[in-house]
């Protein structure tokens, strides 16, 4: 017995007698071991830390990472410096890749199903035997000649997976790959399409704008690509002397970004597009567009005078015709489209107006505007995760590869998202948790955290030049997983035949180095190196991947009247349920670190307190305090709220930053299952939304209805850390007023 | 331990005025008392007592006061750690804990004095009756020849005792 | 022994007299945070719990304000719809000068040291919270229990910071096991430490480079001459805590939604910054 | 000359008289009923169930059992820390001060209150341990230093604490144990087997000669003059705990002489409580214990009560009179913040209105009234402690930070069983050691003379 050990007994003796020998213990750290090796690795020099660069997979940014990996343990996450998409800063999902990793609740082993479809029991089994029966259902597939029954529904893919995916899928003779994620990007980017003739997301070059107006665009904390425009909006505030670019933020719940804006413009839900296009319509009758077409674009937009879409957008006819005024008359100026928008029933419509107003105040391929980028791949638009459900639903999918992605968390309830995927007849899950896909499965397959699997990727937003990057293992497998590549691979091995022959790499990191090589000729090509191929690859594994700043992408970006007159024409975005009935809109935002749900798994993340709320370990429903007051609802307590497809309830948190009209809540709580930190934490308002999805596009709109609200009885059990966010008069976070910085940057100089 | 004579009485005064005539007989005399008769005999011709606690009080509280000051100084002169931009040698707190020393100390040598010029403890002498903690006074002329006995008697009864007695390492 | 030891210690203790001793330091690591560029992610708070080992506390303790984020970010809400104005303010412990809460530990677990940080040692400790008590910025935090990481979870945790045991205070150190790398790498090489060698968790990790992390007593670091804006301002500094902390005003939008000032302010407005009125 | 005391020295001052004290306290002392062994058992074993078990639960699991969060670090531990500080500060009020003043009321109660001196400081250092996040520390407190040869932060309040409360205990025993003295060589000729052997033994051989009386009472003539303004310094440094720091509701300069105050009131209150409660369990202390006492007390309460009352109107006023946002908001939590605002003003009624009934001398020497007056007055200088310590603490810079308090049951449950812990100690130091000074009652009865009378005085 140490001698501190030997005194606390003392003490805790004094307090209870023998208490403290039967209790036995107090408060020892668990014991840990200095190696996690019996036979360490002669790489591993104990309290010496390695760094690999490699890739973040928790959303679709592709931000670049540095991996501080000790002892054989990854120990902490940092941004890449030389990345161009981060620049080395990570946002705080990013961060907790190791707890997605060590997380106790992964998958170690292949799963088959024991019970019945849906109740989530499973048996362990070995890979061989995981293996061999995916193979064996897909070869009785496509001897029975229903090889175009085979599906997979996968979350976006991008770079050398991508293309492996649809080998894969081809050579078994089907090309069903549906990609499904709750934000997509598919109205962006059918928008962009469509409107300006881009098939990927340009860069937003934030970081030198000066006017910046954002239509629902919550880009510092989750939009697309959080790092990359947090870096260009703290850019844009304060890096460049003299140059303080403005933010005005039109959303009707104000989003953590609408919280860092200069002016908060809260329009009705439905009609930012109707304020776009009629700050448009200010534009060219003010005479600020300098274009050509002026006739066509007033008559495209004549239905949009401020004068009369000041009532639909509950906006002052006099702050459209300002708002156009500084757009046009602040150079350069930026307008950019985000998921509030683009998660309307009709969200391609005001993702066309945003772009119709960059290109009336030639905001486009100037510094400070739109910079477009090389070409990314965009989805197949007519795959929506509707015509899957639909084909699973009529019995057209015998098997199904779901990878990594959870349908039947972010549908809702009307989609009947489960009933259609037991019609399925066999299905693969790859996952990496058994979260409520999985739990449908015939077949699990553990996947590799992705600091423990291969990978590359193209970052879509790119950063305006050619830009390709790596992610390499940063530790050893610490369970029996493999990653999505080697486990395509596999089946395909175990498939044989065409299959087998089309992909014959032993490895994904084999098959990877492979596809690199088209990258080694790209930059061959570019900065004319005298690199070996293998100098190459060590090059971009240590660096990350390959990025070539010089070769910016000229690209025309121009917007038609009549491209504009076709998707702008329809006004405000549908709601369903009659006003009368269900007073509220209902807004639905991903939560800033659970995203769509796959954040709420991380203990860190269930911790982080939402930044507008402050809330942790749940979830919340905000309305504005004059409504609550109005409905007699206090702050914590449990409210229901009801829309024509269902309920839910919710504690309700008093939000000062919401229209009157409207209720929000966050989406990524409210799991059934994916392990113990997510289960049952809140609610899932995806439930209770019609299954609406964009008929050009198939994105599912979550902000499709409105709801009612009614107080319950019971306390809500909201828990969170702020005691008041009233300042008390004490003038904590101080701020100086635009005139008086103007003239403190005058006496500075 | 020699022979003694006490006289035990019921009141004060009777006692203190057969100690006040013992003495100018030019006996010692002790007075027992389960009270303090500190005034009264003050008062008497017995005279002042000297105050030599005093002494140690004041040994105790300057001990204590230069104790305090040097131990907070030197601790903190010995490691130095800066707290709250405050100096090393700083006096508010040096001053306090000084006060707090002094009186520590000052406490401390009082009972020690008390006990060095009471003679306590001791558990060789005794007092030769237990009433004269409980109920009597007494006056004890202690060390004397035989010879003296009936005058010292003689002394006490006059003023009307309960009891004389002649003590012999008697136990009490 | 060279030298009259005595008359050294006198002569050390003499420079500990003097007001404004700490300036003297070796080093004054200063943050500064451009409330501007603050967009409220809370990047930085993540950071800090993978880099500073961070326990998750759970939803219960979390109701009880027992979170044990080192940093966290703040934010006040002023106005009334439509007219919403939010402030976000990243607080840690502001290092100061002169902080309370080392007057209050009465076993020297937290004190000043010559890098001019506050410095908590765990070991010292033995939970008499003054520290926190007396912190105006309330960013101490207590290990109320033992707490435990799923396995496997503390596998992550850093070998380069301890895991506090039960019943001591901790809080935000500046990352000091970087600072301490950064000064062993600098004398590895022969070097003085340059502006740009150590960078904190959160200020490494903040996506809007909010954060600058340097040497005060530098004259060229970037946070000497961030520290000269006009928009400098410390937390209460009527208070004389000389926080190492220095923010930058956040702007606000002329008209519209103006800064929510309003009823009584704390020692009527904020007079410009001076150093060294200390001792 | 008071008449009460008269009344009792107008039976003849003899040797019957003396030795009936003996009898007196030695009957309280050695006769002991079942009635007492119910009652100690039940409040003994209320002890350990309700102090040391939870105490033990806490050790063993953490701080985190308290209801204590982040802004609001001290909660009730530190409050009965304090409000156990003021109560140990009435045996030194009235066996020094008035010792001083020469106020001849103290003897018969000045022994009961040292005795409850003594048993507050122990409930205060268990306070300290119980608060402590790791108590099996607790001794890095002591000023030793470690092996680097660091000492302690001198100052630190907390360390200020650890020298005057130290310094409070040590004198307290000291002074107790010094008192006893000749009560215990008195007794040790009464007793026999254990109680001879070990009053004979802390009786140190005292032989009451006139010389060891004439020290003695120099000795106390000294030590009162120490314990008087140790008694000042002990609150008021306490009250620095929480005045030196910049915490809006604890920055006040008036908490050192306000502190001291309510720490008497509270004092003399539990002191007069004991003591009804003593004298219904033991009718013959009505003898020593007489209504006289109860009208002087009831008269010094009184007195205190309405300087306390001053200095909560300063507090208030003070806060006020700053108009800052911190001392508003503090204010406002604390007076008009429900359930605060209820508590608040059942303080005023404690500590302000009722003893202004006090003013009746029916009311003083009203036993009755005087229990019921003297637990609200504890009642209401308990909850000073409480809207004064987690309360400022709610309310501090940074309005994001801002938390309620409330006390966990392991909180209520050690305050209540430190109490029990406390009464039980109390009594079986009445069974071991004489609650109300010999020597000195019977000084106050009268030195039996035969001729003339004496002058009353210390």
């Amino acid at each position: 017995m140490k001698r501190r050990d030997f005194l606390k007994y003392i003490g805790v003796g004094g307090a209870g007698g023998v208490l403290g020998f039967i209790f036995g213990k107090v408060s020892k750290p668990p014991v840990g071991k200095l190696m996690p090796y019996l036979i360490p690795d002669p790489d591993i020099i104990p309290g010496v830390a390695n760094w690999y660069a490699s890739l973040c997979a928790h959303c679709g940014a592709g931000c670049g990472v540095l991996v501080k990996v000790m002892e054989g343990r990854v120990k902490k996450i940092e941004g890449n410096p030389e990345h161009p998409v981060n620049k080395g800063k990570l946002c705080a999902l990013g961060q907790a890749l190791p707890q997605t990793l060590y997380n106790p609740d992964r998958l170690k082993k292949p799963l088959k199903r024991t019970g019945e479809r849906g109740r989530g029991q499973f048996a362990e089994i070995s890979w061989e035997e995981a293996v061999s029966t995916v193979a064996k259902n897909l070869v009785d597939l496509n001897k029975s000649g229903n090889a175009n029954k085979a599906y997979l529904l996968t979350h976006p893919l991008r770079g050398t997976f991508a293309k492996l995916a649809a080998a894969f899928m081809s050579s078994l003779g089907t090309s069903n790959i549906y990609e499904y994620e709750l934000f997509q990007n598919r109205n962006l980017l059918y928008a962009l399409e469509t409107s300006m003739g881009l098939d990927c997301i340009p860069r937003y070059d934030i970081e030198n704008t000066k006017y910046l107006l954002s239509f629902g665009a919550d880009f510092t904390s989750t939009w697309v690509s959080p790092v990359l425009y947090s870096d260009a909006y703290g850019k844009m505030r304060q890096a460049a002397p003299g140059n303080r670019g403005k933010l005005v933020q039109v959303e009707p719940r104000m989003s953590l970004t609408g919280a860092s804006a200069d002016e908060w413009v809260a329009a009705r839900p439905g009609a930012e597009c109707v304020l776009a296009l009629s700050i448009a319509y200010a534009l060219v009758e003010k005479g600020y567009y300098r274009g050509g077409e002026v006739d066509a674009w007033r008559s495209a937009l004549s239905k949009y005078k401020p004068s009369a879409a000041a009532h639909i957008a509950d906006v002052p006819e006099k702050r459209i015709y300002e708002i156009a005024r500084d757009f046009a008359k602040t150079r350069p100026s930026l307008a950019i489209g985000g998921e509030t928008v683009s998660s309307y029933q009709d969200g391609v419509s005001g993702l066309t107006a945003v772009n119709i107003l960059n290109h009336l105040a030639g905001n486009n391929g100037i510094k400070g505007g739109v910079i477009a980028n090389a070409a990314g791949e965009k989805p197949d638009f007519k795959k929506g995760i509707a015509a899957l459900i639909d084909d699973a639903a009529k019995g057209r999918v015998k098997t199904l590869i779901i990878n990594n992605t959870n349908p039947v968390f972010t549908t809702p309830d009307g989609a009947k998202t489960v009933e259609a995927l037991k019609a399925v007849g066999f299905i693969v899950s790859l996952a990496s948790f058994k979260d409520e896909t999985v739990a449908l499965a015939d077949i699990v397959l553990p996947l590799d955290a992705c600091l423990e699997d291969w990978g590359d990727d193209e970052p879509n937003p790119s950063v305006g030049y050619p830009c390709r990057t790596l992610m390499q293992p940063a530790v050893s497998r610490a369970a029996d997983t493999l990653g999505a590549g080697d486990v395509f691979l596999a089946v395909a091995r175990a498939v044989g035949g065409k299959t087998a022959g089309r992909l014959k790499a032993a490895s994904y990191a084999d098959y990877l180095k492979d596809a690199w090589r088209d990258e080694y000729a790209k930059n061959k090509r570019m900065s004319a190196g005298t690199l070996t191929f293998d100098d190459f690859w060590n090059a971009s594994l240590k660096k990350g991947g390959w990025w070539h700043p010089v070769g910016e992408t000229k690209k025309a970006m121009r917007v038609s009247p009549s491209a504009a007159r076709d998707a702008a024409s329809k006004g405000p975005s549908m709601f369903e349920g009659d006003a009368k009935d269900f007073p509220f809109y209902f807004m639905l935002y991903p939560h800033h670190v659970h995203r769509d749900g796959r954040g709420a798994n991380i203990p860190w993340m269930q911790e982080l307190s939402d930044p507008m709320t402050s809330v942790v370990w749940g979830n919340w429903i905000e309305i504005n305090p004059k409504t609550a007051e109005r409905l007699g609802i206090r702050e914590g307590a449990l409210v229901t709220i009801e829309s024509p497809f269902g309920k839910v309830s919710a504690p309700a948190y008093l939000y000062p930053g919401i229209r009157p009209d409207t209720a929000a809540m966050p989406i990524g709580q409210g799991h059934d299952a994916y392990g113990r930190y997510a289960q049952g934490k809140g609610q899932n308002p995806i439930r209770i939304l019609p299954f609406k999805n964009d008929l050009r596009t198939g994105a599912f709109a979550v902000n499709s209805t409105r709801v009612k609200i009614s107080p319950a009885a019971r306390e809500g059990g909201i828990v969170k850390l702020e005691g008041t966010a009233n300042e008390a008069g004490r003038d904590i976070a101080q701020t100086v007023s635009v005139s008086e910085y103007m003239k403190m940057k005058k006496e500075a100089v | 331990m020699g022979k003694g004579i006490i006289g035990l009485y019921e009141h004060a005064d009777d006692t203190i005025k057969a100690a006040e005539k013992l003495k100018d007989a030019g006996y010692r005399a002790t007075i027992f008392s389960p009270v303090p008769l500190v005034h009264e005999i003050e008062r008497s011709r017995m005279g002042e007592r000297p105050n030599y606690i005093k002494w140690f009080v004041l040994i105790g509280c300057l001990g204590g006061l230069s104790f305090g000051f040097l131990f907070t100084l030197i601790t903190s002169a010995m490691y130095v750690l800066p707290r709250g931009g405050r100096p090393i040698f700083s006096m508010t707190p040096t001053l306090l804990l000084s006060y707090e020393t002094t009186i520590l100390f000052g406490v401390l040598w009082t009972m020690f004095g008390f006990l060095v010029i009471a003679r306590l403890p001791v558990f060789f002498k005794k007092s030769y009756d237990p009433g004269v903690k409980v109920d009597s006074f007494g006056v004890l002329v202690e060390d004397l020849q035989t010879d003296k006995h009936k005058e010292i008697e003689r002394i006490m009864h006059e003023f009307g005792p309960t009891e004389v007695r002649l003590i012999e390492n008697e136990q009490p | 022994m060279s030298g009259n030891p005595i008359k050294a210690i006198i002569e050390r203790l003499k420079e500990f007299r003097r007001p404004g001793y700490y300036k003297n330091y070796d080093h004054k690591w200063t943050m500064v945070i451009d409330l501007d560029r603050c967009n409220g992610c809370e990047a930085c708070v993540t950071a800090c719990y993978a880099e500073n080992n961070l326990p998750v506390v759970g939803k219960e303790d979390c109701g009880n304000s027992r979170v044990m984020n080192w940093i966290r970010v703040e934010r006040y809400v002023a106005g009334e719809y439509p007219d919403v104005k939010v402030k976000f303010i990243p607080i840690l412990c502001q290092q100061c000068s002169k902080a309370p809460c080392e007057l209050g530990c009465p076993v020297y677990a937290t004190y000043h040291n010559q890098d001019g940080l506050n410095v908590q040692v765990y070991n010292r400790c033995v939970g008499t919270f003054t520290c926190a008590t007396y912190c105006p910025y309330d960013v101490r935090r207590f290990n109320w229990f033992t707490y435990k990481w799923d396995a496997p979870l503390e596998q992550q945790l850093n070998p380069d910071v301890t895991v506090r045991e039960m019943g001591v205070m901790e809080k935000c150190t500046f990352c000091i096991q970087r600072i301490r790398a950064g000064k062993d790498k600098a004398k590895d090489e022969g070097r003085a430490v340059k502006d740009g060698d150590i960078t904190p968790a959160c200020a490494q990790s903040c996506p809007a480079g909010a954060f600058t992390f340097g040497d005060l007593n530098d004259p060229e670091s970037r946070v000497s001459m961030l520290a000269k804006s006009r928009r400098r301002f410390r937390l209460f500094e009527e208070l004389n805590t000389e926080p190492s902390v220095i923010y930058l005003k956040k702007v606000f939008a002329d008209g519209g939604g103006n800064p929510p000032v309003g009823g009584h302010t704390l020692a009527g407005g904020h007079p410009p910054v001076k150093e060294g009125h200390g001792g | 000359m008071p008449a009460v005391i008269l009344q009792l020295r107008k039976v003849t001052v003899d040797k019957r008289t003396y030795s009936e004290v003996n009898k007196d306290i030695l009957r309280l002392m050695t006769k002991t009923g079942p009635g007492y062994y119910a009652a100690l058992g039940i409040v003994a074993s209320l002890a350990g169930i309700l102090f040391f078990l939870p105490w033990a639960y806490q050790i063993y699991r953490g701080q985190g059992v308290t209801g204590l969060n982040v802004p609001v670090l001290w909660g009730v531990y530190l409050v009965n820390f304090v409000f156990w500080v003021g109560i140990a500060h009435a045996g030194t009020l009235i066996s020094a001060m008035l010792f001083i003043t020469k106020t001849p009321w103290r003897r018969a109660i000045a022994r009961g209150a040292e005795t409850m001196t003594l048993f507050a400081l122990i409930l205060v250092a268990l306070y300290i341990f119980i608060h402590m996040g790791r108590p099996w520390n607790a001794y890095w407190t002591m000023p030793y230093p470690n092996q680097r040869e660091l000492w302690l932060n001198f100052m630190s309040p907390i360390m200020f604490d650890v020298f005057a409360i130290g310094t409070y205990t040590t004198s307290s025993a000291v002074f107790l144990y010094f008192g006893m003295i000749p009560d215990l060589a008195s007794l040790q000729h009464q007793t026999t087997g254990w109680r001879k052997k070990l009053y004979s033994t802390l009786s140190l051989g005292w032989r009451g000669t006139d010389a060891q009386w004439t020290v003695h009472g120099r000795a106390t003539m000294f030590f009162s003059s120490f314990i008087m303004p140790l008694v000042v310094s002990v609150h008021s440094i306490v009250s620095w705990d929480f005045a030196l720091s910049l915490v809006p509701g604890y920055s006040q300069t008036v908490f050192a002489p306000y502190f001291v105050t309510g720490a008497l009131l509270s004092g003399l209150a539990g002191v007069m409580l004991m003591f009804t409660i003593m004298r219904w369990a033991y009718p013959f202390l009505t003898k020593y214990v007489t209504d006289y006492h109860y009208d002087r007390v009831g008269a010094l309460i009184l007195a205190l009560s309405l300087v306390w009352s001053y200095f909560t109107c300063m507090e208030v006023f003070t806060g006020l009179y700053a108009n800052t946002s911190l001392e508003l908001e503090h204010l406002k939590f604390k007076i008009l913040t429900l359930p605060y605002f209820k508590l608040y003003f059942l303080m005023i009624f404690c500590n302000s209105i009722l003893p202004l009934s006090l003013i009746f001398k029916k009311l003083r020497v009203s036993r009755p009234f005087m229990l019921f007056l003297c637990i609200f007055v504890l009642i209401g200088m308990w909850l000073e402690r409480y809207l004064i310590v987690p309360n400022a603490l709610s309310r501090k810079f940074l309005p994001f930070m801002w938390h309620d308090y409330t006390p966990s049951w392991v909180e209520v449950s050690i305050t209540l069983g430190a109490l029990m812990f406390f009464v039980s100690l109390f009594m079986v130091s009445i069974k071991l050691f004489p609650v109300i000074s010999l020597f000195e009652v019977k000084e106050d009865i009268g030195i039996p003379m035969k001729h003339e009378h004496r002058k009353d005085g210390a």
